[in-house]
C-alpha cells in the first residue's frame, strides 16, 4: 500500500500529474470552492448575530469537500457528518436545509426529493454503516448507484466505523469511505487519535485499498474519489480516502481552539490554503482575474443571501406539528398528547 | 390452516414476507443453519443467499446496514440471536431507527422488523434470557410488539413488516416450540395496537404479553376453580399501548394484575398501572398489583424458577386484589 | 462554604475525588481543554494527564476500560459528553458493569462512576438534549443519582464515588451554570437512596428530580399564591428508590404529580405512579399526574419549548389532582 | 509484517525452530494438552447426560489454550471466553468453576482469591476491552503485570474489539491480544467473516505488530505469546497474535455443524492434532511410552472426577440467595423483594 500522499497541485499552484487539468473543470471547481468559503464565513458570521445555533465550521477543508462530490452522479448517495456542509450543498442538499437545522428546525433535515444524501450525522461514527447499507440495496435492487461517506479522523476510532468498513468488505457494496483527517478531532490531535501511522492504512484490516492524498487539493481529491467510484461501479467493492486537511478554526462556534493548539500549526495550514493553489494555477493559465473573482463571489453571495432569507422566514413550529413526525400516522397515544399539548400552548 | 408451532408459524410468516422483493432477512447463522432457533430454516435455500443474509458477528452493524437498506427502499427484517445481544446495537436503534423520520420530517424513513427472541425459562446461559422491552418502549418512533400464540405470532410480524414505521418484535423463546395451534396459510395480519381480551371475567383483570401468557391462562384457571371470575388479556402491542382495552377491563372488575417477566423497577407494567390509575382510579378497589421478575439478573439454570413469575405468585396477588 | 455554580460544585468534588490515587477521571475532550462544559478545568494540569485522561473517540471503549480499571482496584470516573452519546456503551453498561458482581458473585466488582451531562432546555443540537434515564433504572445492580443544586451535585457525586457499586450520575446541563449555592468545602456526601423533602405542604405531593426542580419550584410557588400548599420532594436518587419519603407525603396530601423531561411512556415517573398506588392507594384522592416531556424526539431549538413541562404545565396538573 | 504461520513442531512431531526445546518443558505441556483433551471429552459426556446445560467443546484448540498461557505469571491476568475453558484452568480457575457456571450455577463465577482470570465471557466481543483497561490500571499502578484477552475469529468482527485495540495502541497498554482463529463463528467460515487475508494483519490499523502462528503447535503459540508478554511487560505496548486453529466438534453441544460444513475439512484438522506431534516428538527423544502416558490420564482423571464431584455436591440456590449478588448492601427495594420470593418460594 503506497502511503504517500496523492498531489496534483502544489500549495504554489504547480501541476505536478502527468495529464494538465481541464481548464473548464477547474475553473468550476473554484467557484465551488470560492461559494463554500462564503457559506462557511457567513454561517459563522450568523452565529456570532445569535441567528444559528451552534455552526460548525469547515474553513480549510473546502477542497475536501469539493473534490469528494464532484465525481458523483445525481443518483449516487452521499451520508456526511455536521461539518461536511460543502459537500453536502454541492450533491444538492440546498444551503437552506443547512441553515434551517443549525437554526434549530426540523425541516432541515427534509430536501428535495431526489436529493439522494441523509441530513448530516450528529453522532460520531455511526452513520458510516448507513452507506454500506445504502450501497448494498444499491447492489441488490441491481442499480448502480454507489454510496460515499464521509467522516473525521476522530470518527475512525468509533465500533461502528469496523462493522462498516468490514461489511463493507466482506459484501464487497458500493460505498467510499472519506475520511477527512483535519489533524483533530475537538482538543485530541490525530497522533492521539490512534496509533497507526496513517488513516488509509486501516484499509488492511478489511481486505480492500486503501489511499492518501492532500485534502487541501481538489483535484487530487476528485482524481481519488473518481477512482474509488468507479471501482464502485464496477462492482470492484469499497474504498478508503484519507484526505490531509486541516480545520482553520475551532471545533464549533463554541470551541477555543487555544486552549489545545498553537498558533503556528494554524498558520502553516493557511499557507497550504485550498483555494489559493487552485487561484494560482488558473491565473497561471490566464483563467483567472479580479473580475471573475468579483463576479463568482457576488454570485454565490447572492445565493447564499437567498438560502438565509428563505430559511428565516420560514414561521417556527407549533406545539402539535412536534407530533408530526414521529410515526407515519400519529398513534393513539400521540393524538392525546398531541391535544394537551396543544392546549398547553394556548 | 394447520397446526403449528410458533417457531414454524414464524418460519411461514418469512416465507410469506420474502415474497416481497424488497425484503431481506438478515442476522447471524440464519442462512445455511436457519438460525439458533431455526427460524429461517430452509429460507435461504429457497429465496437465496443474497436475501437470507448470513453476517459477521456485528449487531450494531447489522442494524446499521439494516437502517440504510430501510432508507434506500428495501424491507429489512433483522434477526437478532438473543435480545440480550441486541444491546451493541442500542445506539443505532435508537439514535437512527427510530428517529430518521422526526431528522427529517418524513423526507426519510426506516421501515424495518427487528426480531429479539427473548425471555427466560429455559435454562439457558447468561445474556440469553433477557426481557428488557422497557429499554424499547421508552424510545419515541418505535412499535413494540410481542407475539404470544402461533396464530398471532405470524400475523403481528407481516403486520410489523408492513408498517412504515420500524418494528421492534419480540419472540418468546419459551413458546417457540411449546406453543402449538391453528395457523392460517398466506398472508394475514394480526393489528398492531390491538390488545385482546382472551377470556371475559368479572372480578379481577390479568393484564400480560408474550411469554407470561402461559401462567397467566394457568393462573386464571386455578383462580376460576377457587371460584373467581378472572379476565384475561393479552397485551400484544406495547407501544403504541391499547389502553382503551386495558381500562375498560379494570373500569368493570376494578382489581388488576400486570404480568411480565422483566425486572420489576422500570418494567414496562409500571406504565399500564400508570396509565390505569390515571383513567380508572376511581374504579379500582385495591391497588393495581405487579407480579414481575425481581430486579436481578435472569439467574441461571439452578435459580432461575426464583425468579420468573410462576401461576402461584399470579393467584397470590389476584387474591391479595380481593382481599383489598 | 462558598457560593459555587453546579459546574464549579463538580469541579470541586473531582478534585477532592482525585487526591485518592485510586481513582482517575476519563472522557473526550476532558484533558486539555477541560471537558465541553468544563467540568473537568485545570484538573488535568493538577493532578496530571495520566489521571485526567483524554480518550479517542470511542465510548464503548472508555466504559468498557474503565470496567477493566474498576476490577483492577482502581476507581474511575468516566464522562460521557452527553447522554445521547451514552447508547454506544450501553452494552459495556448493561452486560459488564451492571453483571460482574452478580456474575462472579461478589468475587469482582466494578465501583465506578459514569457522569452523564443530561437534559434538554438549552437549544442543543439533536442526541444533545435527552433525558433517557430509564433505560439506566431497570437495570440491576446500577444505582442511578440526579443532581440538582451544587450541594447535592458535590455531596452526591463523592457519595457515588465512594459506594461499592457503579453509579449512573446525571448532571443537569441546564442547571450547571444556572444553579449557584453555597458548596462546602473538603470532601463530604449526600447518601445515595434518600429523597429529600424540599418544602412541606399539605395540599398536593409534587415529586421531581434534576433539572425539573426548576420548575417544580416555580410551580410550587404559583400554587402558593392561588392558596394551595404543595409538598417538594427532590427524589435525589432514582435506584434505589426512597419510596417510603414518597409515599408518606403522598399518603399525607392525597395527590401527587411527578415532574421529568423525558418522555412519558415507560419514563420513570410510571414506576413512581406505580408504587404510590401500590402503598397509598387509599389515600388517593385523585389520579397521581405525570407531567413529563411527550413521546417524541426532544425538537430542536425552534420547538423545544413546546416539549419541556413548564410551571404552568405543573400547576394545571396540580389543580386537575385538586379538582379530581 | 510477516504473515508466514510460525511454527516449531510440524504435525509429524518434527522440530524446525533453531533451539530445540527443552524436554521437560515440553513434557510438562504435553501433560497440559491431555489434561484438556480430557476435560472437554469429559464436559461433553456430563452434558449428553443432562449434567451440564450446554457446553461449548474446543477439542483442537487445546495448544494454543495450553500455550497461551504457559507464558503468563500468576500476576498477569486472563480475559477470555466461553470456549477457553483449558486456558483459565491452566491460570488457576479451576474446573470446578467452570463445570459449576456450565451447570447453571453462578458460583462458578467466583474463583479463588488471588486467581486473576475474570469469569469466561459470553457475548462475543465485549470482554477484550476489560483486559485493556486491566492492563492500563497495572501500568497506572506501577506494576508489571500484563493482561491476556483471547477470543475467536468472530469477535474481531464487533466493534468493540476495534476500540479495545485501538486503545491498547494508543496507549501502549500491556495487553496481549490472542486470537484463536478455528475456522468458524459458529456458522459462518473464516472467509465470510472478514475479508482480509489474515486476522494479524488487522494489527496494522491499530500501530502495534501482529503475528500468525500455527495454533496446533503449542511450542509456536508458547513462543509467540512469551514475545508478545516481554514485550508488554517492557512497556513496549501491545501484540496481536493470530493462532489457526480448528474447532473439531459443533460450536456448542447443541449445534449441528453437518449443517454447515463438510467432514473432510474435519478430517484434515485432524491429521494437524495439538497433541499428536507433541507426543511424537518427545517418543523420538525417548521421553513418551504408555505406561507414562496412562499415569498422565489417570492423574488428569482423577482431578476431572474430584473436581465434577466438588461442583456436583454444591446445593442449590434459595430464593434468597439470588438477592445477595446485585449490590454490595442489598438496598431497600431489594430486601422487600427478597422476602416476598422468599414467601413466595415456600
Ligand atoms: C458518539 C459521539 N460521541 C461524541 C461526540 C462529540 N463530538 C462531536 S465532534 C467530536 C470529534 C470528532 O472528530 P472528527 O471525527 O475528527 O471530526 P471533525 O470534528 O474533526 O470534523 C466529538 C467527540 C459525538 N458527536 N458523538
Ligand atoms: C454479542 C453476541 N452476539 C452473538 C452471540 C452468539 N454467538 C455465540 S458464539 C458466536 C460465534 C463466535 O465465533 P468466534 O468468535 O469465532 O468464536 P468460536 O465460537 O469459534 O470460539 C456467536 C455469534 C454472542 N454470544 N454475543
Ligand atoms: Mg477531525
Ligand atoms: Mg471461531
Amino acid at each position: 500500500m503506497n502511503l504517500e500522499p496523492h498531489q496534483v497541485l502544489t500549495p504554489e499552484g504547480v501541476h505536478t500529474g502527468p495529464a494538465a487539468p481541464d481548464v473548464g473543470t477547474v475553473r468550476a471547481r473554484y467557484e465551488a470552492l470560492v461559494e463554500a468559503r462564503l457559506y462557511d464565513r457567513k454561517a459563522s458570521a450568523l452565529q456570532r448575530q445569535g441567528r444559528l445555533a451552534t455552526y460548525a465550521p469547515y474553513e480549510g477543508q473546502e477542497a475536501a469537500q469539493v473534490g469528494a462530490v464532484a465525481p458523483l452522479a445525481s443518483r449516487d448517495w452521499l451520508v456526511a457528518s455536521y461539518r461536511d456542509a460543502a459537500a453536502m450543498r454541492f450533491h444538492g442538499y440546498p444551503w437552506k436545509n443547512l441553515l434551517l437545522t443549525r437554526m434549530g428546525d426540523e425541516r432541515g433535515g427534509h430536501p428535495p426529493e431526489g436529493v439522494k444524501a441523509l441530513p448530516p450525522s450528529v453522532t460520531v461514527g455511526g452513520h458510516m454503516i448507513h452507506a454500506v447499507g445504502i450501497a448494498w440495496a444499491d447492489k441488490l435492487l441491481g442499480t448502480d448507484a454507489v454510496a460515499l461517506t464521509m467522516f473525521g479522523d476522530g470518527a475512525t476510532s468509533v465500533g461502528d466505523f469496523h462493522e462498516a468498513m468490514n461489511f463493507a468488505g466482506v459484501y464487497r457494496t458500493p460505498t467510499v469511505f472519506l475520511c477527512q483527517n483535519n489533524g483533530w478531532a475537538i482538543s485530541m490531535p490525530r497522533s492521539r487519535q490512534t496509533a497507526s501511522e496513517t488513516i488509509a492504512q486501516k484499509a488492511v484490516a478489511y481486505g480492500f485499498p486503501g489511499k492518501v492524498v492532500d485534502g487541501n487539493d481538489v483535484l487530487a481529491v476528485e482524481e481519488a474519489v473518481t477512482e474509488a467510484v468507479t471501482r464502485a461501479r464496477a462492482g470492484e467493492g469499497p474504498m478508503l480516502i484519507e484526505a490531509l486537511t486541516y480545520r482553520i478554526h475551532g471545533h464549533t462556534t463554541a470551541d477555543d481552539h487555544g486552549r489545545y493548539r498553537v498558533e503556528e500549526e494554524v498558520e502553516i495550514w493557511r499557507a497550504r490554503d485550498p483555494l489559493e493553489r487552485v487561484r494560482l494555477w488558473l491565473d497561471g493559465q490566464d483563467a483567472w482575474d479580479d473580475g471573475w473573482q468579483a463576479e463568482l463571489e457576488d454570485r454565490a453571495s447572492r445565493r447564499i443571501e437567498a438560502a438565509v432569507a428563505e430559511a428565516e422566514s420560514l414561521v417556527s413550529f407549533t406545539a402539535g406539528e412536534i407530533f408530526d413526525a414521529t410515526y407515519r400516522e400519529p398513534t393513539a397515544p400521540l393524538r392525546l398528547q398531541r391535544s394537551r399539548a396543544e392546549r398547553a400552548s394556548e | 390452516m394447520s397446526v403449528m408451532t410458533m417457531a414454524q408459524a414464524l418460519n411461514s410468516a418469512l416465507d410469506v414476507a420474502l415474497s416481497d422483493p424488497r425484503v431481506v432477512v438478515i442476522g447471524e447463522d440464519i442462512g445455511t443453519t436457519g438460525g439458533v432457533f431455526r427460524i429461517t430454516d430452509g429460507l435461504a435455500e429457497k429465496h437465496g443467499a443474497e436475501r437470507v443474509i448470513d453476517t459477521p458477528v456485528a449487531e450494531s452493524g447489522i442494524v446499521g446496514a439494516a437502517f440504510g437498506m430501510a432508507v434506500a427502499g428495501m424491507r429489512p427484517i433483522v434477526e437478532m440471536q438473543f435480545m440480550g445481544f441486541s444491546y451493541p446495537a442500542y445506539d443505532q436503534v435508537i439514535s437512527h431507527v427510530a428517529r430518521i423520520r422526526n431528522r427529517s420530517r418524513n423526507r426519510f424513513t426506516a421501515p424495518m422488523v427487528i426480531r429479539l427472541p427473548y425471555g427466560a425459562g429455559i435454562g439457558a446461559a447468561e445474556h440469553h434470557s433477557e426481557s428488557t422491552e422497557a429499554i424499547y418502549t421508552h424510545i419515541p418512533g418505535l412499535k413494540v410488539v410481542v407475539a404470544s400464540t402461533p396464530e398471532n405470532a405470524k400475523g403481528l410480524l407481516l403486520a410489523a413488516l408492513d408498517d412504515p414505521d420500524p418494528v421492534i418484535y419480540m419472540e418468546p423463546i419459551r413458546l417457540y416450540r411449546a406453543a402449538r395451534g391453528e395457523v392460517p396459510g398466506g398472508r394475514y395480519m394480526t393489528p398492531i395496537g390491538s390488545a385482546v381480551v382472551e377470556q371475559g371475567g368479572t372480578d379481577v383483570s390479568l393484564v400480560s404479553y408474550g411469554a407470561m401468557m402461559r401462567e397467566t391462562r394457568e393462573a386464571a384457571g386455578r383462580l376460576a376453580d377457587e371460584g373467581v371470575s378472572a379476565e384475561i388479556i393479552d397485551v400484544r402491542t406495547l407501544v403504541p399501548l391499547d389502553a382503551d382495552t386495558i381500562v375498560a377491563s379494570v373500569a368493570k372488575t376494578g382489581r388488576a394484575v400486570i404480568i411480565h417477566e422483566a425486572p420489576l423497577t422500570g418494567g414496562y407494567g409500571a406504565e399500564i398501572v400508570a396509565i390505569v390509575q390515571e383513567r380508572a382510579l376511581y374504579s379500582l378497589r385495591a391497588p393495581v398489583q405487579r407480579v414481575t421478575g425481581w430486579d436481578v439478573v435472569v439467574p441461571l439454570r439452578l435459580a432461575e424458577r426464583h425468579y420468573m413469575p410462576s401461576a402461584t405468585r399470579i393467584v397470590s396477588a389476584a387474591r391479595r386484589t380481593l382481599e383489598g
